[in-house]
């Protein structure tokens, strides 16, 4: 890289440190005010943690939690399945056509509200009660899509004569995919895996048109959602910060995984 | 050459693509039938076959919200391409090691919560607020701004939700970018200006303009950032769709609009692929003409 | 913090070890109701006393909104739901789609402690499909401290001082936004003239200029932080804030209000009618709904009940104290049928307007 | 022919990367109209050398004087100086007309003349057929010759070459450098090239500058710098050597093994001093005459055939390493050698260069 001059140096740092504090302060602010005993922005009145206290004692909170990471796991893990035997057997092909590419890419861009409602329009139609597993279907849909497209990345690097090696070796189909396909494709699909599920937790206009009735379907988007319409509550900053701490541990994860996929 | 039959690997496509076509090609068709029918009186659907819905979306004032939608997501994604290529471009600047260091906390918000980040613009924007009691500090008496309920807040909260994105996808380019062509044209007698607008803009087109399609596409069709940070004062295409659905009971109606929704995209989608695909021709093209 | 009345904050929060324990046991509990009302506007433990006196477990889900609640039941047509808390218009059309399940009186026999007035309400003569839960009016809630003189009239809402400028909000529900033009202008809450509706599209239009924000869920807190210092309220809704900062007063303007009813409907679709109907009988009780009045600042239409609340509540809270007579003068909000997409349409405008 | 006028003058130029020192004060004079080759190992500092000479590098230390005027400081864009770059670094975005005439219109010519002087370089490049295409659509040398062609038409007064060969392969390679001398002769430029190949400055090169660890070794024509290499470490890096340690005696080397190698001593060289003695392959002589002043015998270990030379590698007591031996091809027909054969070496005293170790 060119040399550069210390006024486009400094510039540069500048930039960098206008956009990170652009992006930060108002997490950094959440993150403070959790702690800040009045839990007002108004004045800092001393370190607590009651509002961690009020917010593990809030049970429709930690219900809605839990059918988060319900939702999550079981909707990452469909998809995982589902986007992973769709990446292979994408790329096994040497031609395919555009109505089958955009088909796939179809779930990663139309509207979360397009979605939403198409699908509550046909569960309702469908006559079917609506509850997580509504949701679960729903999340499949984008989810496989991003499983798909991050283990097509690897494909695409994947050297196919290996699996013929290993047919040539004596191995059958399905030992092939165990011990020579798979492996090589793992972090990726690992990596995909951890996309869907944050997205999964993440999400919240599909959840909220395609949810039942009751807690028992609630997400924590959707409570968080309704704790905002209801006013500004100290709780959600507590909440806030349990939930970036999460997104922090979980992209650290892809990335070590991600690093270690393109070391392969 | 690969050994496979076609037929192996439809089987390993099968279970996703009957996933995606029953659960998203066949409700999105339904909501296009729905657009072709009537409300019922009391909400819900009479099935007679009708194209007022799609009259309705052009109405002046619908399709002046649409427009207005437009504008606001335009403006969102000007602004995010702005903030987020300038980002992008410091960070491809910085020692290499320095880079994925900043690359992963540029994407960091991101993966927290959409509804705390928009959120957290409550907390700073609202009159009470962080804003204020900064302004109270720093021996401001007056009356305290108004910030939040207005279209900068609306447009700030898009910006701030989707700038994480344009940055990783203006960075990609500029980080593919071989360093030696910027030298070269600065060897050739280019400014650093020229050398930008002509060698390193048009070489990262793409990244910006896949950027911009996210940040548009999803802006448009928000209804969580207006209802939460416009204070109910300005009505998006995904609040108007929100609203047919939740509030005015008029499925068709709604799913004609989702259906408008869905051919802007495409739309956005298409001048995308054609900017994508010539942009280099397009830079040539520019050429030709200033060199008469 | 300055958000609610932090006794309804108290309530709603049991003990750590408590709320773990129901956290943790709810999705395995076997739920036999299920329960739509709006957040904080019954007991929190409604449900465990009911299961007392009757062994029918049960589970309260919120809504947030009119709409919200009627988007998910016409889209389910009302499965998954047995009791749901609406105001009337929304009871009407629950009604007029065939969601609803007539009310069997036989089961319900604390109707009996109704108002005879709250038996005839327009929208539903003789409670066939709904039984009133609260009532009340919508008018002006205000800083009293901080606005110079009283309002008296819608407006000085829709066409406020300067001091009021940016520090008002009115309620997004499109039929509470309307009336609030209906009836500045001497209109019926239920007008439907399209000459008429005009006026009243290009009223609110104008008022919008002056307007913070539309909101119907957190105006009261709005005004207890100062962010605004005069909001359209239900009346109840308004006594949140009351509670919270004795300068906040409510006052109907002179051009009257709206007789809001917000209603107790048992679903069609419900598997459980007999347990629905016990609920709704639990809660027309005295006693509980003499604790409903006092817990969540909303008349009630129970004479019992109201005449068991005390003296210094009634004062705190002078809107609770408003004989049933007056009230009842004023006209419902009932469903406009076909023109309700008129009204759709009219409040986009009004949102969409600059 | 006149003295040539010097161009270029580097002046105790030195170069830090933080602690590093890339370039370590070197001076150099480069002449009008020379083909100039900086070589060197990897590592050596010609790229960062080369890169001050173009202004992508600001020296620590140090003058840069072009026609007498220190331009060390001047931006690349304000230099009458071109780089052609290592990877060519063609506008991928631009055909190859729009890559070529980029450089005059940011000299703001008239579009006429932009017109015809890309035309003219085109012709000269013959590159004329492939005017339109895109970089990613031509091979390996028509690219090469659209880098030298975008760089030319600027008559720079200094062209500077970054491995313009490198990534050719061997073929292509050996024409393209008799087409650059070509070239250089047409247009009258002066090329200064960077290369870590000592064969492709032999044979380009009107002078050449061996540089090691950021220092400069030797400054020579190719022939002064092939015959007489100022140290050891010049001697390996160019060509192929002998080397037999040692210590230094007044009339040569003696081995350790005792061995004597006959040669001319340097006078810094004090007897007994750790010494090595080098003699070129080509200098040493199969089956030689009774007068040279050195002769062994050796077994013959193995035989490479390259075409217009053999080269043998033999076995002798003189040095642990097998010696190696150049002969040509006409040579080896007339006297065939095979492995496993006695033979006896030969080579002058004259043709022995002994450097301190």
């Amino acid at each position: 890289m060119a040399e550069r001059s210390p006024a486009a140096r400094r510039t540069l740092w500048l930039v960098l440190s206008l956009v990170f504090a652009f992006l930060y302060i108002p997490i950094a602010v959440l993150v403070a005010l959790s702690f800040n005993e009045g839990g007002l922005p108004t004045a800092w009145s001393g370190f607590s943690l009651k509002w961690y206290a009020s917010l593990a004692g809030n049970s429709a909170i930690l219900s809605a939690a839990l059918n988060t990471l319900i939702v999550a796991l079981v909707s990452t893990t469909i998809a995982t399945l589902l986007g992973t035997l769709l990446a292979i057997g994408i790329e096994m092909r040497r031609q395919y056509g555009k109505g089958l590419e955009a088909l796939i890419f179809a779930p990663m861009i139309i509207p979360d509200i397009v979605l939403a409602i198409a699908l509550l329009s046909f569960f309702s139609m469908l006559n079917l009660t609506m509850g997580l597993h509504t949701i679960i279907l729903a999340h499949v849909v984008f989810n496989l899509a991003f499983v798909c497209s991050v283990v097509r990345a690897r494909l695409k690097s994947f050297d196919w004569s290996i699996v013929e090696a290993s047919a040539d070796l004596g191995a059958s189909a399905m030992t092939t995919f165990r011990r020579v396909t798979l492996p090589v494709i793992l972090p990726a699909v690992i990596a995909g895996a951890l996309l869907a599920f944050t997205l999964s937790v993440d999400e919240f206009i599909i959840a909220f048109f395609t949810a039942g009735a009751g807690r028992a379907s609630t997400t924590l988007p959707m409570q968080i959602y309704a704790m905002i319409r209801f006013g500004i509550t100290p709780e959600i900053n507590a909440l806030a910060t349990i939930v970036m701490a999460v997104s922090i541990t979980a992209l650290t994860l892809s990335q070590r995984l991600n690093r270690g996929m393109i070391g392969q | 050459m690969r050994s496979f039959t076609p037929s192996r690997s439809s089987l390993l496509m099968a279970p996703a693509l009957v996933w995606l076509i029953a659960l998203m090609v066949v409700p999105c068709v339904l909501v296009l039938a729905l657009a072709f029918f009537r409300r019922g009186i009391y909400g819900g659907i009479d099935y007679t076959f009708t194209l007022e819905n799609f009259g309705l979306v052009f109405d002046p004032l619908y399709a002046g919200i649409f427009l207005k939608s437009a504008r606001i997501a335009g403006t969102a994604t000007l602004i995010a391409v702005v903030i987020g290529y300038a980002a992008a471009y410091a960070i491809a600047a910085a020692p290499r090691r320095w880079q994925s260091v900043f690359l992963f906390f540029a994407v960091l918000p991101f993966w927290s919560n959409y509804l705390i980040r928009t959120y957290a613009w409550i907390v700073l924007l609202n009159r009470q607020g962080l804003i204020t009691q900064l302004l109270r500090w720093l021996g401001y008496t007056g009356e305290p701004p108004s910030m939040l309920y207005t279209e900068g807040a609306v447009i700030a909260g898009l910006v701030y939700n989707y700038l994480p994105f344009v940055i990783l996808a203006c960075y990609a380019p500029l980080s593919r970018l071989n360093p030696e062509l910027a030298e070269a044209s600065r060897d050739l007698g280019a400014s650093a200006m020229t050398t930008f607008r002509r060698v390193i803009l048009p070489l990262t087109v793409p990244g910006i303009a896949a950027g911009a399609v996210f940040v548009f596409v999803l802006s448009i069709g928000n209804f969580v950032t207006p209802a939460l940070l416009g204070g109910g004062r300005f009505q998006m295409i995904g609040n108007l769709v929100y609203d047919q659905f939740l509030t005015a009971n008029d499925w068709p109606f709604g799913a004609a609009l989702a259906m408008a929704l869905i051919a802007i995209m495409l739309l956005v989608l298409t001048a995308q692929a054609i900017a994508a695909n010539r942009a280099s021709g397009r830079v040539e093209a520019a050429e030709g003409n200033a060199n008469g | 913090m300055t958000a609610t009345s932090l006794r309804r904050r108290a309530l709603r929060m049991p003990p750590i070890a408590l709320g773990l324990a129901v956290a943790l046991s709810a999705p395995a509990m076997a739920t036999d109701l299920v329960i739509s009302n709006w957040d904080g506007y019954m007991a929190p433990d409604a449900m465990a006393s009911f299961k007392t006196a009757t062994g029918v477990s049960g589970e309260v889900v919120v809504h947030a909104t009119n709409e919200e609640i009627m988007g998910k039941l016409i889209a389910a047509g009302g499965k998954g739901y047995d009791v749901v808390f609406v105001s009337s218009p929304f009871a009407e059309v629950l009604n007029k789609l065939g969601l609803t399940e007539p009310m069997d009186h036989a089961k319900i026999p604390n109707l009996a402690n109704l108002y005879p007035e709250a038996t005839k309400l327009p929208h539903d003569v003789g409670n066939t499909f709904s039984v009133p839960y609260t009532w009340g009016t919508t008018g002006l809630c205000y800083r009293s401290d901080l606005v110079k003189t009283a309002p008296t009239s819608w407006s000085d809402l829709l066409a406020p001082s300067d001091e009021l400028k940016g520090k008002t909000t009115m309620l997004a529900t499109d039929r509470w936004l309307l009336a609030a033009g209906q009836l500045d202008k001497g209109f019926s809450v239920n007008e439907t003239d399209p000459a008429k509706m005009a006026e009243v599209k290009d009223l609110l239009i104008s008022a919008k200029k002056t307007l913070l924000a539309y909101d119907d869920t957190t105006f009261y807190s709005k005004l207890v932080s100062g962010e605004a210092l005069m909001v359209q309220a239900w009346d109840g809704w308004c006594n949140y804030g009351i509670a919270d900062k004795p300068e906040i007063k409510y006052v109907i303007p002179k051009e009257g209000s709206d007789l809001w009813v917000d209603t107790m409907v048992v679903m069609k679709a419900s598997e459980h009618k007999d347990a629905a109907f016990q609920f709704v009988n639990f809660m027309l009780d005295a006693k509980n709904h003499a604790w409903a009045a006092q817990n969540i600042d909303y008349k009630v239409p129970n004479k019992p009940a109201m005449e068991s609340l005390p003296a210094d509540f009634l004062a705190k809270f002078p809107n609770m104290a408003m004989p049933v007579a007056d009230l009842v003068k004023f006209e419902q909000l009932r469903d406009v049928g076909e023109a309700q997409r008129d009204y759709s349409k009219i409040v986009s405008e009004i949102k969409a307007a600059q | 022919m006149s003295e040539p006028r010097t161009l270029l003058a580097i002046d105790h130029v030195s170069k830090n990367f933080g602690r590093v020192t890339a370039v370590d004060g070197i001076s150099l004079d480069i002449r009008e109209n020379e083909f100039f080759a900086l070589l060197g190992p990897s590592g050596c500092g010609k790229t960062t050398l080369l890169r001050m000479l173009a202004g992508f590098e600001t020296p620590s230390d140090g003058r840069i004087l072009l026609d007498g005027n220190d331009i060390a400081r001047t931006p690349p864009n304000k230099r009458p100086v071109n780089l052609m770059f290592q990877s060519y670094a063609l506008f991928p975005h631009m055909s190859v007309r729009a890559n070529v005439s980029y450089g005059l219109e940011m000299e703001r010519l008239p579009s006429a003349e932009i017109r015809s002087r890309v035309d003219a370089i085109l012709a000269t490049t013959e590159l004329v057929p492939f005017a339109d295409r895109k970089p990613e659509q031509l091979s390996g040398g028509q690219k090469q010759r659209v880098a030298l062609a975008r760089a030319l038409v600027k008559r720079p007064r200094l062209l500077l070459l970054d491995e313009p060969l490198g990534a050719l392969d061997k073929k292509l390679r050996g024409a393209m450098q008799l087409e650059l001398k070509r070239l250089q002769h047409e247009v009258g430029i002066t090329f200064v090239i960077v290369t870590h190949d000592q064969e492709e400055s032999l044979v380009m090169a009107d002078r050449m500058a061996v540089l090691r660890d950021g220092k400069l070794l030797q400054c020579d024509t190719p022939h002064a710098v092939y015959e007489h290499p100022a140290d050891r470490f010049v001697a390996d890096f160019i060509g192929v050597m002998n080397f037999v340690s040692g210590k230094a005696s007044p009339d040569g080397v003696v081995a350790v093994n005792g061995a004597r190698i006959a040669g001319r001593v340097p006078t810094a060289l004090t007897p007994g001093a750790s010494a090595v003695a080098s003699v070129r392959p080509e200098r040493v002589r199969l089956f030689p005459e009774a007068e040279s002043a050195n002769r062994t015998t050796g077994v013959v270990e193995a035989l490479a055939y390259q075409g217009l030379d053999l080269q043998l590698h033999v076995r002798t007591p003189r040095s642990p390493k097998p010696f190696l031996v150049r002969v040509t091809a006409d040579a080896a027909d007339r006297r065939p050698v095979a492995s496993g054969d006695h033979v006896e070496l030969g080579w002058d005293a004259a043709d022995v260069r002994i450097f301190a170790e």
